[in-house]
């Protein structure tokens, strides 16, 4: 139990994948102009990642040498599939917004990481608390960038459609290069440093 | 001509795969730290674009449309793209060791490159042809290789500035590549 | 019935990617000659890929022994040289005889950077850009100026910084006498030399007249020629053209003397654990 | 036993067949139990925009590409197509109403992901609302009548652009 808490808890800060590992950055920078976004691909991550970490470490006695990252992939992929087509159905508007990030979750380096690294070697318990903890840090991760590009970047922030809250000068003269690329880029920089500065995180 | 021109232009600079798509992000921030580097990763990945858009193109036009299965798109082109990674990689392994050294370590980065995946799904998306989907593959491969080549000399460069000690690394890298960002914005509504 | 024939035609798909994988795996035949071989070498290797055979990196190298065995023999590999362990290993596996005592190298720094400095600097940390201001911020145009180009391009992690005085310390132990720092080194102060050297030799000013040495540094060498004197054993020589002195490791007895007698302490033993 | 070999042999072939066999099964069953959602969504969101923009519709009929529209009287409400040009990161579509075969009612922009903020504001009323009692003909790129986006040039040109391609099409066929 208590490895299970510590697999589990080691996603969150120690190794969490946007910040650390510098994993999975595509969509953590590419999604995140919009809370709504972040949210949606965090949750479609978390979706594949739990389901393709379990099959790999059910599977993982059966999976033949020379063919093991083309299985692992098909898997991720599958899954991948579902979650779009689900998205597609009873969500349009995100799934149309998401484009063609939704389908690229599939080369994610952080799933097929997590399946190579971990899930292949270890048991299916370990393997479900190791990918709840990454997904919960992705989450938090990219979710903290949506943030503070959304709120900068118009001056409000709204989830799905509710206004949470609204600045007072932002909103007339929004800072709209955060939520340019290059404002993903600038957010994510200076998160990791002010990190880096409070010691959350070791510097290099 | 001028179609492919702009197609080519547009992948490499307008919608640049690594700054404005944000494809390609993990090698980018990953190999960039070396020049030599760089260029090798660029080479690879771009020759590896290319095939995967001459495979796929035939799959996505004679089995996928006709089945009416582009759903099934996702799956299919990662199997081929992780497919044919292993077999350059093998290939490679057994005939030009030297070349294996110099190049196997990015193969297996470029299976979860998303920049490869991207652009197959880019060239199904915009229906291109078959030439219109290898020019794309190459202008993206381009892109990509320019904007990596470009990120590592700036490193190199920063290895051996005066930064605060919070901001070395990863960190300044994040804020260079928005400058570059920025600059590569530029080009929007050059074709 | 559709569904059945996507299915059927996808994993047709599949069995072609796995039957290629396996084609490739099973027919393309190892076509580099004696690849076990090279391969066995290569572990021996440090694989660094350091250059300092004067190849691009281990592999070649390995490539190049396993076709000459005798170029084993000639080459400045840092394993060949170091190791004792490995040079029997590569001995046997290439079936020469390796004198790896006569060929060893070690990089040597000839400053003690005891120069004082004369200004602060500030600029891009880097003796190279350092240089280019009054050739340096110490009294001393020659001297170690310590700002870590040779600790970054030392691959054996042999180099460390005094941060106090400002020059580079090499560790006899740790260092393969692979060269990088030497070439780097824009003061050209770190001289590989022979690894049964006893005496270092820490000055680098080359010139004899204009400002005599003592002025600009407490270790610099006046060109007294008492070390030369002192020796006993003929171990030194004195190389009138330059007026410094010359040491002939095989004959030293590492009795101390010619450093007892250097009154601006330019000479130590090489080899830490020398003398006493 | 021959076959007990042959399935040793080439145990990593089948097993990845096998793999992807299933895979293609469950994306099967997901997708036909999600097809029918699918185009229902869709078929909604488009019936959708066509209510907002002729709240008086009935049901409506193609003609080549032009959907006419019908009230419950059988009499013709408007016309309506849809155009699409690529923006600045993605590709702009745009529901155009018409009052008669000549003049615009209505313009609403259906699918976009224009950077919000900057590209999105194509979707202002300020923006839209230009082209309501617009000569179809009068829009065009630099058209005297049509005002672009400061600082959303390329989003607003592309809008401009679906409109007049779709225009130059469908009444390019219908003049022929």
């Amino acid at each position: 139990m208590i490895k299970w808490i510590k697999e589990f808890s080691k996603g969150l800060v120690v190794s969490n994948p946007i910040f650390v590992l510098a994993l999975g950055l595509c969509p953590a920078l590419a999604v995140t102009n919009t809370l709504d976004n972040a949210i949606g691909m965090s949750g479609a991550v978390m979706f594949v990642l739990l389901c393709s970490n379990m099959l790999v470490a059910v599977i993982r006695p059966w999976v033949s040498g020379i063919v093991r990252i083309p299985t692992f992939i098909v898997i991720i992929a599958t899954f991948v599939t579902i979650v779009s087509l689900v998205f597609q159905a009873y969500i349009p508007a995100l799934y149309e917004s998401l484009g063609i990030y939704l389908p690229l979750i599939v080369v994610n380096c952080m799933i097929l990481g997590r399946a190579e690294a971990f899930a292949s070697r270890n048991k299916l318990s370990l393997s479900i608390a190791d990918a709840l903890g990454m997904s919960l840090g992705f989450m938090a991760a990219i979710v903290l960038i949506a943030v503070i590009r959304e709120t900068l970047g118009t001056g409000a922030l709204t989830f799905f459609g509710i206004t949470l809250f609204t600045l007072p000068v932002l909103d007339e003269q929004p800072v709209s290069l955060f939520l340019l690329p290059a404002g993903a880029f600038l957010a994510i920089g200076l998160l990791l440093a002010v990190f880096r500065k409070w010691g959350l995180i070791k510097n290099d | 001509m001028t179609d492919l021109l702009a197609i080519f232009i547009g992948m490499a600079l307008i919608n640049n795969f690594v700054l404005v798509k944000f494809l390609g992000l993990c090698p980018f921030f990953g190999v960039s730290k070396k020049l030599t580097n760089a260029f090798s990763m660029s080479m690879a990945v771009t020759f590896v674009m290319l095939m995967a858009s001459a495979v796929t193109w035939p799959i996505t036009h004679y089995i996928l449309i006709p089945l009416d299965a582009e759903y099934l798109r996702t799956v299919v082109y990662i199997l081929v793209i992780a497919t044919l990674v292993q077999i350059i990689e093998l290939f490679i392994m057994r005939t030009n060791y030297s070349l294996y050294s110099a190049f196997g370590i990015y193969l297996a980065l470029i299976t979860t490159n998303c920049a490869v995946m991207g652009v197959t799904l880019v060239n199904t998306d915009e229906g291109f042809t078959f030439v219109e989907s290898m020019v794309s593959a190459l202008g993206a491969g381009t892109g990509f290789g320019l904007v990596l080549v470009l990120m590592s000399g700036i490193r190199e460069r920063l290895e051996i500035s005066q930064l605060p000690d919070s901001m070395k690394g990863l960190p300044v890298a994040f804020l260079v590549a928005a400058l570059m960002g920025l600059a590569f914005s530029g080009f929007a509504g050059m074709v | 019935m559709d569904l059945l024939i996507t299915i059927v035609l996808i994993a047709a798909i599949g069995l072609l990617c796995g039957l290629a994988i396996y084609i490739v795996y099973i027919s393309v035949p190892h076509k580099v000659p004696g690849l076990k071989k090279i391969d066995e070498i290569n572990k021996l290797l440090p694989g660094m890929n350091c250059g300092a055979c004067g190849y691009a990196g281990c592999f070649a190298f390995a490539q190049q022994v396993v076709n000459n065995p005798q170029l084993a023999a000639s080459a400045s590999c840092p394993v060949l040289l170091g190791d004792s362990h490995v040079v029997k290993q590569l001995e046997v596996a290439l079936g020469v005889t390796i004198d790896a005592d006569a060929m060893s190298k070690k990089a040597m720094v000839r400053c003690t950077g005891a120069s004082e400095q004369v200004f602060e600097y500030t600029g891009i940390p880097s003796c190279k850009a350092a240089i280019l201001i009054a050739r340096g911020f110490k009294r001393c145009p020659f001297a170690c100026l310590g700002m870590g180009d040779c600790e970054r391009v030392c691959k054996y992690d042999a180099i460390t910084i005094d941060p106090e005085k400002r020059t580079a310390h090499i560790d006899y132990v740790k260092c393969t006498g692979c060269g990088l720092c030497a070439k780097e080194c824009p003061q050209k102060l770190i001289e590989m030399v022979p690894g049964r050297t006893t005496i270092a030799f820490r000055c680098n000013y080359p010139e004899l007249k204009n400002i005599p040495g003592r002025e600009r540094c407490e270790n610099a060498c006046i060109h007294c020629r008492k070390c030369f004197k002192a020796c006993r054993y003929e171990a030194i020589s004195w190389k009138k053209e330059q007026a410094v002195p010359e040491f002939h490791p095989e004959k030293c007895t590492l009795c101390g003397e010619c450093i007892e007698v250097c009154p601006n302490r330019t000479l130590e033993f090489f080899k830490p654990g020398f003398g006493k | 036993m021959v076959l007990l070999k042959l399935i040793k042999r080439f145990y990593a072939i089948i097993f990845l067949t096998l793999v992807v066999a299933i895979s293609a099964t469950l994306l099967g069953l997901t997708h036909s139990l999600t097809a029918d959602q699918i185009l229902r969504q869709e078929h909604a969101r488009f019936m959708a925009y066509l209510e907002r923009m002729f709240p008086d519709m009935d049901y409506f009929e193609h003609e080549e590409e032009l959907y006419v529209i019908y009230n419950v009287d059988d009499e013709i409400e408007g016309y309506a197509f849809i155009g699409s040009a690529p923006g600045y990161s993605s590709t702009i579509r745009v529901m155009v109403g018409l009052e008669d075969k000549a003049t615009v009612k209505q313009v609403m922009i259906i699918a976009h992901t224009e950077t919000p903020g900057i590209g999105d504001r194509i979707e202002d009323e300020d923006f839209t609302g230009q082209f309501a009692g617009l000569p179809v003909d009068r829009i065009y790129l630099n058209s005297d009548d049509v005002d672009s986006i400061t600082g959303a040039t390329q989003s607003a040109n592309a809008v401009i652009r679906a409109i007049s391609e779709a225009v130059e099409e469908i009444f390019k066929e219908q003049s022929d």
